[in-house]
This record gives structure tokens, C-alpha cells and sequence, in this order.
């Protein structure tokens, strides 16, 4: 038992430090902090600074142009990236269809995408959800038939996340219907420009445009963009879910979720005195900084398991519940802070104005952050069907 | 012992259930809300007409109601529909104000109000006040028949809209005295009263009031000079009251939402109702719901109690309401699942009302503070 | 809306208070207070007190010698007997068994049993439960098998309340297994002296005897001691089990268990000041206080609907599962105010000695009744079947 | 970074829990808790031949190990087990402090400890005190070489075993006063010592100690005068990371008892696991058991650490066990039923020592203002 970082670790995090402090722009950082959107544009520079040094894709192969961090570095790098408050990575291409293309692509696939990936000429987006289909993602619909050396898709995709931005998107389609529904999928990556292709945009409840529906009519797809093969896209869909996401938890967005609440509980006076200082308010902050330290040791242990070569189990499971509930539970918090500032709507135009901020610092986006997160407890499996999983792996036996 | 609605509030929740589920649909709310203004002068009108304001009032007043339970009544289906409309700013506080403390001349305005012509708006809250309803530093000055107001004021609902804002100002005493605070009414047009306004994330609109050297009559004056707070701390609790009906009706919604979605949403081949978490889950909110009507009932019943048995029970109330409507807001979307985060789907509004009631008048934490206070 | 009491029922309840000040011993209302056991002998002394008073019956008909009291007399009863820490009214035989047989029973057996309830001749106890049935009733295995103008019992009940100081019992039987399990059950009264019969104590956790399981084998019960009709026993004993319970939310419980702690919490000294002003205790105390007195609405709220002759539904559920969680938070609260005092094991023999207790008033019994009264959310229908029933109800379909 | 037991860690957790699965049934342990003594000095003895007594201590003092990992290596077997004998009494406070105050002469006794062979109670609580550590109202006055000792203790843990009481008493200070808090070593048969005993709820026994102008030569005093406080605070660190792990022992052994019921138990014709309500509340507590030996592991990592990080550690760690501890017993309680809440079964008894460790060394609450404090 040892709670320290090795010297290796540390130094690794001062060199991630260091390149932060010289090559994050502050304009990018305050706008992160704050909760604004970066837009493409922002993204695509932050894409670049990383591409720059090497650091855009830490979990690939070095053949690939990856880090080929270990698992603790990973954790190291996204918490620093988190304090300093660093744009978030897009992880579609990086994260999500770089693994499944390393492991399951094709040579010609891997040459002709993964630099454009990494170089950010690519801007990719999922094509999993669909309307009705929810949390029984095996049940979708979208169809590809073949017909010569194209497929023909149509259907819907739904929750597409950033899709506004996307050329490329990777789809599961339905090859088959005669079998059962998990072997009837495979796996497609579908030009954005490619006639037929709509997308619309879903308009969240803090009024922002996330994500959006993808309509296919009679969409024409070259067969050379099927990845591995046909109807075997489930396995490399699950492969892909529950590829190690070292970030489950959101430590790092937790970390810093619960700072910018102390900053703003320091200056907001209640009864004469700050925030921070009444019972009730200091009794919530205490348990969720409490929940937090315990939850990064979890995260750490669970890392450190997987580098040990232990394959995560039900534990990815959990990180997902309890990391969730406690970034929801910060969001809960900032908007108690807030106040009375809880409740005007800052909205781009009114925030990106000339005026002064209305509340204290950091009190203009708190309430919209917090309903846009109960997204973080339904998106990517809803806790339900983590404590489904959790509790199939450990009782056995259906739900 | 009697639960019951009288035959008239029985009507009026009738009348007004119906209007609203005709007029008041997702739709027409979304563009309100997206409106300039932040809320519709023609429902507004029709809504007066009905007598939807003047059950906001005594007879005494010109009304014909005004009690707990016509506040209640008037709020849970101003709730249940996610009305955006600003009844709470210009009846409860702006047009009650002027009714409990105005003289013969300023009652003038409480007429208006019923009738549905004048909007009013309190500007009370202060930058560093948060939900202290004590703490005044907007300083008010007299010289000659003249008063000058300076300072500034902080989420004044619905002061783009209002004719006059209702401005408290400190005449006496230290910071946080209750005695000393005095209510002017202000025209909004008067020079040196800058408003800036801008959007609620759950609907209306508000803004921050900059009082620079603001010169109003003697005469502006609500009441004797330095004596507001009573009068203030009583339509505070009345206020109280309405947040606690709205968001139960808001609560009905979203719970009947969630119902009928969870009986016709099909997954994994069956309706995701029969999915015993979630029925469970769904089994909590229904009792918080009947815990939520039972505090309200019991508020309004002591509105026109003594101050402290008064604020006891409100005190009580708003608690257990934000505890309440903050579980079934989020519980309710996450039962939805994604469609419930689209702003096209009625309960997203519905949820947004159920939290930011939370924000005014004190939240969860700050009533919990008061009750214990109350109670020692 | 009105939430006062009329007139009638403020005069009503005067006159019950003034009967307990002047009838209740001050010794039984001390024991009650600090939650030490009765014995038969106590139970049987306030039992006959009340009939004396002609007030042992609140909710039968006066031809039976009932007080016929409305729903609101019955809980201002409830409630101010709480108050004074009267002990509760033993229930089998006049809540449960009572009301089966007015409106079930023959003439003969309304004649011959109901009279030897109210005076105290007869103590009854229930034999519902058995073991591996659990919350699923109708499984019932308990077998009746008709010999001539007997019906012979083989089997075993279990969990049954105070059976030790029983003469009676009231039993499901099952007389037909041939049929759907809810058809094939009898309600059989059957006389404990009958031999054949074995009660055996369970010990609970909190070192107390109040259950016992009960054994069968070859027990003769004689024809005319059948409720009703062979094989519908079930009916009788879903009329038992719904029949309105003014007290289901034990309110009255709660409020005394609350004074309780009040009293506890203003001596007991935390950081120099009582525990009562310390800020996360008093937080804990007034939310369990807010949501006590919002429970009281809601059951006035109910108990006015059943007067007026609305039969109570899902309410009565609802009411079941917030009043239990109330009064365990409440036995919860008892403990945290004890202290250390809520470590010691104070056990009849240590209660009952002359030494003075050890911690402050009230401190004796708090852990036990916090271990003991985890009972309430699972005996008498779980909180968990009672959720179901409320979801059954509200959203239809099965669970 | 490594959260692997080293080997002999390893090893002594094994051997630990294979003595005690074999030896410490819910049986013997229940004949135990009944008899006089409320422990068993056969299991005792052998126990501390397996070396589970010289664990707690470091190599300096006799021992090999004493660090928090070793704490919780030992504690957390004990509570999967729920074993009453009082090795948190004599060894972790007693013999600790002793081993870090005691001069040689007095250190003979840490031997003796870990040999197995002496018993030893910390008198220190007190009636007004509560869990405050630096409230000590017992006094002790010196005149000549003599110490009088005055006052009462309560809830003294393993005070009738232990052949000395290690008695707090202030000799300087206020009442409150982390200054001016000595410790005396009191053999237990001095006159004016008296020891009235009774059973714990949850296993084992305790006294309340009065000190009738009790006379101990000033030799009994383990070091300094007025200078105790330091290891004291020390020592109760120690024993909440001892609490600490054993809670999260026992609620590992109710989790698992509660997995394999709802595995077997059959209702409405199938496993009561199969009920998703009941798959979800296991999922939570499977979560919170991470939680909280996560927090076991930070606090003790921390325990050699300045008092400062060391006490915001054990705070939280205590704190979050104190939460997920009493949802755990209570969850499991009901997740099983009746049978849970009969004396024969093995949860029963477990439960009451995941509840009953919150009231040593401070309950949740209590904990919570400590880390509030700690970390302002």
C-alpha cells in the first residue's frame, strides 16, 4: 500500500503542468471555466496545440502516433487538463473509433483515417441512439442493404452529440432482420457529405445545440467503409463502450466543479457572513469533497488494477454511478451558491456582450450546467442499466 | 376539519384548469418565452378577465379572495401549466403591497391590477442580501418634500414591464434592522433609474436597477417611514405560499408526464413501467407528492396566522417542497430518459420552474435555517 | 379548508385527556416512556381500565359493544394516548379478529367470542405469516384437512406477535391445493390449548421476546370454529389486512418519539453547548419535525376522505411507507442524541435493578428501539409491497 | 502508487481470517456475548499467539507493524467476523498509549499486551463530554509524590477486564483546555476506584468508573504533566482507523450474507434477487462499499502524517462510513426481512456493530463539523 506517485509520475505531471501553463490560451481557459461554448473553432486550435506536441491521443499505439501512456499518466494528464480548466478532448475519433479501427479496421482503413484524426482534417460523431430505442440500443433500426459495392442506409440516428460539426460519422446499421437483434448489426463509417444525409438540430433545456438528429435516405455507402465484418458490429460496438475510459468518474471535472463552488461560497454573503461559513451549506460541501476524496482513490485503485493487467469489470459500472452523482450533486451545489443569481438565463448573446456579469463570478452558467448535466446520468448507459450490470455480475441471473 | 375546496375555489381552479390546458399549450408558452417582453399582454388580459387577479385580493381590496387557500388555488394551476406570467411580482407583491400599506390615492393601482392594466414589480433583493429580507443598503434620503434613493437592486422580476417599482429603501438603522426600511413607489421611467434587463432561465424575464440619485416625492412613500417590514415579511410569506402551490402543480405535471410516459415508452419489448425500479422509484415521488399538498395546505392555513406561527409553517413548507420538488424534478427526467433534456418536451420547462421556485424568497437550506430558529 | 378541529371533536378530546390523567398509572405511562416491556399483567391491567370505560373498541358497532367513534375520534384517541405514553392496545383480537367476525362470523361465534374480547377472557394472536413465505402471503403451506366434524392442522406459523401469552389463535389454512393458491385457503380459529400446539420464542435482535413461531401437528379443530366458507379464507383475511387503520402512520408514535428526543438532545452537551443547538443535529431534527408535520396533514388529510365515506386506496400505502420511515428516522435520531449512551445494553435485568441509569432520561432504550423497530418497514405488508401495490395502482399492469 | 497489501500483510490477513472463520462461529459468538465476562480469554489467548495483538504495534515497541495498513489489515477481519473481544481497547488505546507515553518501567506493560497476558481500559469519556476529546472534568491534584484523582468516566470500555485503567484527568486548564490533560495509570482494584459494569448492545462490556478521592503515587502518571493530549488525539486517530476498517469488514460480511439470501430466497416463485428494486439498492450498497474502503485506505495512508492531514482523513473517513455504514445495516436488514431481525442470524449481530461503532470517537455527525473545521 503506497499513496504516493512515483517519481516518474510526478515528473510526468510537471511536464504536463508546464505545457499547460505555456500553451493553454487564457481566453480558452476562461471561457472553459465559465462555462462557455468554444464553438469549432476553438476546438479545432486546442485539437492543433495538442496534435503539436503529441499529445492528442494518449491511449493509442505509438504506431499510430499515440502516447501510449499508462493508465495512471492518462489520469495524471486529464486531471491537470481538468484544473487548468482545458478545453474538453472531442473524444469520437480519438477515443471511440480510434481503438475500434486499430483492433478491427482494415489496413486501408487505418491508413486512410487515423491521421486524418489525429491531423483534425476529420471531425467525427456517433451514430448509435435512435429514437425509441434508449437505454435497448441492440433494438435500432437504421437499415443498410446491399446493393453492388455500396450499401443503401436509412433510418434515423438521434443524440448526436456535435454532429453540427462532423463530416464523418460511424454508424451501427441493421444488415440482417431474420436474426436475433444483436447479430443482425454491423459497423459503417458514412461520408457527412454523402447525398441523403440530414442533420437537425435538438435544442437542450438550458437552450443549447448539442446534439442532433441524423436522417438517412437512401444514403449510399462505399462497401469499403464496412469495418471487420458484416453483422459483427456488436462486438465492436461493446468493444468500443466499454473500451478503458480512465475518465468515468469525471474526477477531474469534479475537482474543479467543486473549487469554482468554494470560489463562489467565499464572496456570497448570507446572513452577514459567507456562504462557505453557514452550517447547512458548509454540512453539503464537506460530504461531496468527502464523497470526492474517496471516489478519486476508488478511480486510482480500479487505474491501477487495469494497469496491473486486471480487466475492469463491474467497477467501470460504478465509477460511472457515483462519479456522476457526484459531478450532479456540484452542479446542485453552484446553483444553491448562486442564489438569487441562480436564475437568470445567461445566455451567449447576454454573456457575450459588453456588459458586466450579473452575479458573482462564475454564478452566470450554473443552473444552466446543472440541467444540462442530468444528461451525465442517461447519456452513455443510464445509471439504471449500470446497476443492472452491477448487479448481473454479482448476483447473477436476469434483471 | 375540512379539505375541501369552497364551491368557488372549486370554480375558479375549474376555470382556470380549463383556460390554460385550451390556451396555454407547450407551444404558445415556448414563443412567449422566447418573446422580447418574457410574457403575453393578451393572456394576461384574458387571465384578468377571468378573475384570476382579482382572487388575489379581499373584498376589502376590491377583490374577492386573497386568503391562503385563493392563493394556492390560483398557484397550483398557474404551475400545473408552467405559466410564465408574472402574477406573482405584480399581484402578490407589487399589487399586495400597495393594498396593505398604500393610501387613498396610491390604492388607485390595486384597481389597475385587477383590472389587468398595470404591472408592478418589488425591487428588493441586493447584491450581498442573497434571501435576507432584512438586509437593505439602498439608502433613501429626505430633504425638503423631496426623498433621493441610491443604490442597487438585484433580480428584479418583471421591472422592464412594471409602470412603477416598488423600491425599498433604508430611511434608519443598521444594515440588517428590520426597523428602518421604508417602500417607495417608484415610476420606472423616473431619471436616474437604469434597468437592465434580461432573461430567467425558467421563463419572465428580469433585471439588475441601478438607483443613481433618484429623486421621487415624499408622497411616493408606501406607509409611514421606516415600517415596511412588516407589511414586507407578510407578503413574503404570501409569496411563500404561491412558490409552494406553483411548484406542487408543477409537480403534478411532471409526475403525470412521467406516469403516462412510463406506460407507453416501450423497451427491451415492454412498456418501462412494468420495470420494478422505476415503478418503486415512481412509488417515492407519489408520497413526497402527497407530503409536498399537505404543507402547502398547511402554510396557507396559517398565512393569516402570527408572524411566527405564520412563518413557522412556510418556513416548513418551502423545506420540504425544495427537497421534494428537487427529487421529482430530477427523478422525473431521468425516467424520461433523453427526451426529457429536449426543450420541446414539457417537462423540461415544468422541472426549470420546480428548481429556480427554489431561488426566491430562500431556498431549501435558508427555510430550513428559519424553521429552526422558529421552532427553538 | 379548514384545518381545525370542530367544536365536538376539541369537547372529545378533552375528555379523553382528562380520563387518561386521572385513569392512566403513573408507573405503566413511565414504562411506556422509556420503552420497558408490559408483561401480560400490564396489558391485561390497561385492557381492563379501557373496557370499564367502554372504550376498548373504537372502530366496532355498538350492538357489539363498540364506541362506533368516527375516523377523526378514533385518531384523536390514537394521538392523545400516545401523548400520555398509554400503552398500546394489544390489536389481534379488537382491531383484526373483531371486525372479521361482525361481519363474517356466525351468530354462534360473534356470541361466544366477541363478548371474551373485550373483557380480556381471551388474548388472540395472529397466524398469518410462515416461514419462507415472506411477503408473498399466499404461499401459504399451513395444511386443514377435514375428518369428520374436525379439521386437522399440521404445519407452522411464524413471527406471531405476543403468542406466548395467547389462548387463541386466528389462522390461514390451506384446505385445498388443488386450486389457485389465493382459493384453496380457510380461516380457522383454533384454541392454543388444542394438543398438538408448540410455541416456540424467537429471540429478536434487540435481545427482546415479542415473536414466537407456532407448530402444528395433528391439531383437531372442531368444525363450527371455520370463519365464513371453506377455501375463502382469503377474502376474509384481505378484509383484515385492508380494514381502515386510522393509525397505519403511527403519527402519535412519532410525535412522543420526537418530544423524546427533544428532551434528550436539550440536556446532552456537545462542543460546551446542548446537542439541540448544535447545527447538523438541529438540521436532522427539523427535517424529520417538517416532514412529521406535513404526515399529520396527510393523514388527517386521508382519515377526512375515509369519513366521508371514500374508501381509502393507495393511500393507505402511502401512509404505511412514509409513516414507517418517519418513526425509523426518528428511533435513528433517539440514538445519534444518546450519544456513548446509546452503547449500553440496557437490558430488563439492568433496567430493572435500583441503580440509576446510566445515561441521561430516556437513553436506556434507544438503540434497542432502533434495532427493533426495523420491523416496521418489514412485518405488516414491506414497504417494498407496498410500493408495488401504490405502482400497480397508479401506473397498472403487473410489477 | 500501489494499493496491494505487501506479503505479510497478506499472510497475516489469511491466517487472521481462516482462525477466524473456523473458530469464531455465530454460535460461539453469541455464547460469548452472553457470558459474564463478555469475551473469551481462550480466543483471546490464542489470538494473540497468531501475532494479531503484536501487529498493532511497531517494531520499537515490540510489535511488528503498527501502521495504519496494518490497523486495517487486523480490523477488517475482525469486523467481517464480529468479534467483540476488546483489541481495540487494550491494544490500539491502551497499550498505545502506554507504548508512546510510558516510561521503561511502565513500557513492561506493551509486552505483557502483546503476549496476551493483561487487559487494559482508556477511562476518558465523560458524562457532559459527549465525543469531544479535550473536555476532561476529572481532576487529579498532587500533594507530596501522591496524585488524587477525582471525578466520573463513562462508558469505559473493557473496564472490568483490564487489570489498569488508563484514567485522563486534568491537572491545569480550563475545562476545555487541550492543555492540561494528563493520563495516569490506575490499577483497577485501587481503593476508591469504582467499577459498575453492564453488556454492550452490540457485544462486549463497559462501566461507569467513579473516582472517590482516588490516591495513585505520581509514578502513574505516563509522561509529562499536562502534556497527554498530543497522543491522546494520536491514539483516537488510530482507533477511528481501526473503526473504520472494521465497519467496512462487517458490512462487507452484510453485503454478502444479503447477496447469497437474495440469491437462494425464493418469493412469488423465483429468487428475490431477480426483483430489480432489490438488484438496485445492492448495486448502491456495492458502490458504497468501494466508497468506504477507498476512505479506509486514505485515512490509513494518512495516520503517520501531521495531525492536521491525519485528522481531515480519518474525519472524512469516518464520516462517509458513518453514512454508507447505516444504509448498509439497514438496507441489508430489510433486504432480507424477518429473518435479519432474529438473534440467530448472523446480520443481526453484525448490524449492530456497523451501527454501534458511530458512537466511539465521535458519530457522523460529529465528524462532519471536524472535517468542516479542518478544512476551512
Amino acid at each position: 500500500m503506497d499513496l504516493s506517485y512515483t517519481a516518474e509520475e510526478l515528473a510526468f505531471r510537471d511536464e504536463v503542468r508546464d505545457f499547460l501553463e505555456k500553451n493553454l490560451p487564457q481566453e480558452m481557459s476562461d471561457a472553459v471555466r465559465d462555462g462557455r461554448s468554444l464553438g469549432k473553432a476553438g476546438h479545432d486550435r486546442w485539437h492543433a496545440i495538442l496534435n503539436e506536441r503529441g499529445w492528442l491521443a494518449p491511449n493509442w499505439p505509438r504506431e499510430f502516433g499515440g502516447c501510449e501512456w499508462s493508465a495512471v499518466q492518462r489520469f495524471l494528464f486529464e486531471e491537470e487538463c481538468c484544473r487548468a480548466h482545458a478545453p474538453r478532448i472531442v473524444p469520437f475519433g480519438l477515443t471511440m473509433l480510434g481503438p475500434v479501427l486499430q483492433r478491427f479496421g482494415s489496413q486501408d482503413q487505418k491508413d486512410r483515417f487515423l491521421p486524418r484524426i489525429l491531423s483534425g482534417e476529420d471531425w467525427w460523431c456517433q451514430g448509435y441512439s435512435e429514437p425509441g430505442a434508449g437505454s435497448d440500443l441492440a433494438s435500432l433500426k437504421t437499415k443498410a442493404v446491399r446493393d453492388g459495392d455500396h450499401y443503401v442506409v436509412n433510418g434515423q440516428k438521434t443524440w448526436t452529440t456535435l454532429g453540427q460539426y462532423a463530416n464523418w460519422i460511424f454508424c451501427l446499421v441493421r444488415t440482417d432482420s431474420t436474426v436475433k437483434q444483436q447479430e443482425g448489426i454491423s459497423f459503417l463509417l458514412i461520408d457527412m457529405n454523402t447525398p441523403g444525409i440530414e442533420v437537425r438540430p435538438i435544442i437542450l433545456l438550458d437552450g443549447t445545440h448539442e446534439v442532433n438528429e441524423v436522417w438517412f435516405t437512401d444514403v449510399r455507402v462505399p462497401v469499403e467503409n464496412l469495418v471487420g465484418e458484416e453483422n459483427k458490429g456488436w462486438t465492436y460496438a461493446k468493444y468500443l463502450l466499454t473500451h478503458e475510459r480512465t475518465n468515468i468518474a469525471g474526477v477531474g471535472f469534479s475537482q474543479a466543479g467543486l473549487d469554482a463552488v468554494k470560489r463562489m461560497a467565499r464572496v456570497e454573503m448570507s446572513g452577514g457572513r459567507p456562504l462557505i461559513e453557514t452550517p447547512h451549506f458548509a454540512a453539503r460541501l464537506a460530504r461531496v469533497e468527502i464523497d470526492l476524496m474517496a471516489m478519486a482513490t476508488t478511480n486510482l485503485r480500479i487505474i491501477s488494477r487495469a494497469a496491473a493487467g486486471q480487466a475492469p469489470g463491474v467497477e467501470s459500472s460504478m465509477l460511472k454511478v457515483k462519479g456522476t452523482i457526484i459531478r450532479q450533486e456540484i452542479n446542485d451545489l453552484a446553483r444553491r451558491a448562486a442564489g438569487i443569481y441562480a436564475m437568470p438565463f445567461a445566455s451567449e448573446e447576454v454573456e457575450g456582450g459588453n456588459e458586466p456579469p450579473i452575479g458573482p463570478d462564475g454564478s452566470g452558467p450554473v443552473s444552466a450546467q446543472y440541467f444540462n448535466n442530468r444528461k451525465l446520468s442517461i447519456f452513455g448507459g443510464s445509471n439504471e442499466v449500470q446497476r443492472n450490470i452491477i448487479a448481473k455480475v454479482k448476483l447473477g441471473g436476469g434483471a | 376539519m375540512n379539505f375541501d375546496l369552497t364551491e368557488e375555489r372549486q370554480m375558479l381552479q375549474d376555470t382556470l384548469r380549463r383556460f390554460l390546458s385550451d390556451r396555454y399549450t407547450t407551444d404558445v408558452r415556448n414563443r412567449i418565452i422566447d418573446s422580447d417582453t418574457g410574457f403575453s399582454t393578451e393572456l394576461w388580459a384574458q387571465l384578468a378577465e377571468l378573475g384570476i387577479v382579482g382572487a388575489l385580493f379581499s373584498e376589502a381590496q376590491g377583490g374577492f379572495g386573497g386568503a391562503g387557500f385563493d392563493i394556492t388555488t390560483v398557484f397550483e394551476e398557474l404551475g400545473r401549466a408552467g405559466v410564465v406570467e408574472p402574477f406573482l411580482d405584480t399581484a402578490i407583491l407589487g399589487g399586495g403591497l400597495v393594498a396593505s400599506l398604500g393610501n387613498a390615492d396610491q390604492q388607485v393601482l390595486v384597481e389597475r391590477v385587477i383590472a389587468g392594466d398595470l404591472h408592478l414589480a418589488l425591487a428588493h433583493s441586493e447584491p450581498t442580501a442573497r434571501y435576507d429580507l432584512n438586509r437593505v443598503m439602498v439608502s433613501a434620503t429626505v430633504s425638503g418634500d423631496a426623498v433621493r434613493l441610491k443604490g442597487r437592486k438585484s433580480v428584479v422580476v418583471n421591472a422592464e414591464a412594471a409602470e412603477f417599482l416598488i423600491v425599498s429603501a433604508r430611511e434608519g438603522g443598521a444594515v440588517d434592522d428590520c426597523d428602518g426600511i421604508s417602500l417607495f413607489l417608484v415610476p420606472r421611467e423616473t431619471a436616474g433609474v437604469i434597468v437592465r434587463g434580461y432573461p430567467l432561465l425558467a421563463g419572465g424575464r428580469a433585471a439588475e436597477v441601478e438607483f443613481e440619485d433618484v429623486v421621487v416625492p415624499e408622497s411616493a412613500r408606501l406607509g409611514t417611514a421606516g415600517t415596511a417590514y412588516t407589511a414586507l415579511a407578510e407578503r413574503a410569506a404570501a409569496a411563500s405560499v404561491a412558490l409552494a402551490a406553483e411548484t406542487l402543480g408543477a409537480m403534478e405535471t411532471a409526475t403525470e408526464l412521467t406516469r403516462r410516459y412510463l406506460q407507453t415508452r416501450q423497451q427491451f419489448g415492454r412498456p418501462i413501467g412494468s420495470f420494478q425500479a422505476l415503478q418503486h422509484r415512481m412509488a417515492d415521488l407519489w408520497i413526497e407528492m402527497e407530503q409536498a399538498r399537505s404543507a402547502t395546505i398547511n402554510a396557507a392555513g396559517h398565512l393569516a396566522d402570527q408572524p411566527h406561527m405564520r412563518d413557522l409553517h412556510v418556513a416548513a413548507a418551502r423545506n420540504l417542497i425544495g427537497r421534494a420538488g428537487r427529487l421529482v424534478a430530477e427523478d422525473t427526467i431521468q425516467l424520461h430518459g433523453g427526451i426529457a433534456m429536449t426543450r420541446e418536451y414539457e417537462l423540461a420547462h415544468i422541472a426549470k420552474r420546480i428548481v429556480m421556485a427554489d431561488h426566491r424568497f430562500g431556498d431549501t437550506d435558508y427555510q430550513l435555517e428559519q424553521f429552526i430558529a422558529l421552532s427553538a
